[in-house]
């Protein structure tokens, strides 16, 4: 069976190391903070200038002054630290973020991304995504792996604009886990109940399937 | 003024000089830290043509959302344009010119204007649409594009505190792009919540020096949150 | 260490892994806000060949200065060594590469090498031997050359307050190169004189986000003064 | 008679105005922050990160975390704010600092200026200087005329390597105060009794000599 979201988000929690930086974009990113065991020290950085983003607010709490690439209200963790929007990307530019996990339209099997336009229809902007995909050696991409009409958005080549060009080395989906290695989707680890011949039917671009690939683990 | 007292007292005084088809860069992040009476005067002024770099163009009837009402925006340079359906509207029929980019390379590009940087090598953007017609270049063994940096004739930002020198503190997130943007501005207008006297501000804990900083006023704010969102006890 | 914690407790913890050969990155101006216990923690290690990238070489005897008695320093990348006579020995008889550097260019390439920038542009040095063999660009009618970034295998720093987590205050002009330093280097090193409870700091004051440091130690300071001056009241 | 360096630096406060942001070079600069007229408030900038330097202090105020460039202790104006030495250039290479005065070795009427290395002699490195040269649009360089063997050192061509090319417009020097104007020195002011004959036979480049050449007045 596809992956909830909330299982998409644990699953990106697996990702996690004691004493990461990382920035989780909006949506089922955002989500996997949830999921931060508790003998684990995970800190958020928001790319608006904001290291050490905490939960949202208690009512009480609010703030205008504070708040994360969403326009979200959130709180600061306790070592929490705020900067410019230069400094920020200096930060994520710099390769200073151990992961960026962020959403994409369509992944191909050279590492390329779309995510931030589809032209005539959604041109709402790259915001901070180009930045993120060029300045992190540790991405997941988390998407649906399929439209809704069973189109596969994990292709040969993407169609849309890119946001990056050969950068994504880890693809999330409902569906699968998969790395990019040489040109080639290789499959890591199937959602439970989803057999490969359904992922490879659902995968355009070249795939790799090895001998043994495991059902995912909660 | 005399010295290095940057405070004016009116908005009419604040962006005087400010004429049609100049280039403002603009502080704020969504409508975070946004000089939003800075704004409403550039729509009293009824100023046009104007080509605006900021993060976000507000929302309808916010932040830099108000100057679309009656078109006085050309061109928006921006990261992100989402939140606004008038916005949208204008761009897809063409009224408006947008140059999307990337929100670290707009930050940086404010940044280098201030700083007499005329360009820099980023890997942002590249193999993309924002990288077309660029130069690229391999360093250590990956492509990069040059960027060239953002001026304007006048800058228009939002800090916190300020002394009459214009030494600067920001709160929060509400700094976000407002110290570049600040640095980037031949003119470099500043609205604040509160002036305090010289010498109240820690030299070491002022975010922006005074230097860049050539007229100041004080305002009060609505600081509309764009979305709020908070948990139960 | 577990989480964010990078405090370690010996100076040779502090530089483990510095081996023969690498490239550090120093902060410090002068004797001012120099990393001094961390430079003595590499002549008792006796690492050789070592290309170091600092504004200045230290004086004799103090500073980077004591790196030079047992020839440590291979090539140096500074923008002023007028005050060592050691150094210019060395340097006069090419025993120790030198490339000089303009103060601005080279606190620019330490922050370009932490920033993800490879190269920029800077009018800084055109014209002049600092700009041989450079590329030279026109922008807006003006001559500006390529300058590309700085990276070191570490860096070695000094701040005055620190928390746990590497968050990092400075004092006064002990600032200068630091900030960057840390920034530019694979493995940042800072020491400082005190470590504080991590939710002491301010995070509107934090000067630099612990995000760039790696390892933390608490030491004194001599704070030689190289030139005092005073008044009479 | 040539200026003494309390005149030079009496004569480069003259080109001070209220509100200000000066940075001033060591030696003769630095004096002219004596002369700065009572009812004008002039701001020092010092490139290792302080904006608002104020007089050397007191025995008792010494702090070794307080320098200025030439690394003597000073102390900060009410006001002052300090930076890092990105952030201190990037006031100076953009252009934001109002004045600059610095030495020279030599100066030519191109408007070069060589200041900081002699060929197998002096090699100490050009610290911010030309950070400096390159960032201002305001440039005093402040000099003696002559070597004591009587050689120019304002010449067609700088004999030295370079501080900067063609960013130098004005010269004050022990016995005038000339711009550069279109490859030519052009002769504002002279010391007093020094004449101009005196002035024409010590400057090696092109001088324009206009009808009236004022002496100096403090």
């Amino acid at each position: 069976m596809a992956l909830s979201r909330e299982q998409l988000a644990q699953r990106v929690a697996q990702e996690f190391h004691d004493g990461f930086y990382v920035n989780l974009g909006i949506g089922i990113p955002t989500l996997a903070a949830n999921y931060i065991p508790e003998d684990m020290q995970v800190m958020l950085q928001s790319e608006n200038g904001l290291l050490g983003m905490g939960p949202f607010p208690l009512e009480e709490e609010v703030d205008a002054d504070l708040i994360n690439a969403g326009k979200q209200t959130v709180t600061m963790v306790t070592g929490a630290s705020l900067f410019s929007s230069a400094e920020s990307f200096a930060m994520i530019r710099g390769g200073h973020v151990d992961l960026t996990v962020l959403g994409a339209f369509e992944v191909d099997c050279q590492g390329n991304i779309a995510s931030y336009m589809i032209p005539g229809k959604l041109i709402k902007g790259m915001g901070g995504a180009m930045d993120l995909v060029a300045g992190a050696d540790n991405i997941i991409v988390t998407m649906t792996h399929a439209s809704k009409s069973g189109a596969s958005k994990l292709l040969a080549e993407c169609t849309l604009p890119l946001t990056g060009k050969g950068c994504i080395k880890r693809v999330l989906t409902d569906l699968a886990l998969m790395d990019i290695v040489e040109g080639k989707f290789v499959l890591r680890e199937r959602a439970r109940g989803v057999s490969v011949e359904e992922i490879a039917k659902l995968t355009a671009g070249e795939l790799v399937i090895p001998d043994n690939v495991p059902e995912m683990r909660f | 003024m005399a010295g290095f007292d940057k405070v004016v007292t009116s908005y009419a005084e604040a962006l005087e000089g400010l004429e049609d088809n100049m280039t403002i860069i603009a502080g704020g992040f969504g409508l975070c830290g946004i000089p939003e009476n800075l704004i409403k005067e550039i729509k009293r002024r009824g100023t046009k043509g104007l080509t605006i770099a900021s993060n976000n163009a507000g929302v309808d009837g916010k932040g830099l959302g108000i100057l679309l009402e009656d078109r006085q925006i050309k061109k928006m340079i921006a990261s992100y344009v989402g939140e606004n359906a008038l916005f949208e509207a204008q761009m897809m029929s063409g009224e408006l010119e947008v140059e999307l980019t990337p929100q670290g390379t707009l930050a940086e590009k404010m940044r280098a204007g201030g700083a007499g940087i005329p360009a820099f090598f980023t890997a942002t953007g590249y193999g993309t649409p924002v990288g077309e017609g660029k130069e690229v270049r391999v360093f250590n063994g990956r492509e990069y594009i040059l960027e060239e940096a953002l001026f304007g004739d006048f800058s228009i930002a939002k800090a916190w505190k300020a002394d009459r020198y214009g030494n600067l503190m920001f709160r929060k997130t509400a700094r976000n792009f407002n110290p570049m943007a600040i640095t980037a501005g031949k003119i470099a207008v500043v609205e604040v919540e509160e002036i305090v006297e010289v010498g109240q501000l820690d030299p070491d804990e002022i975010h922006l020096p005074g230097i860049y900083v050539n007229r100041l006023i004080q305002g009060t704010f609505e600081k509309t949150i764009e979305q709020l969102t908070v948990r139960s006890a």
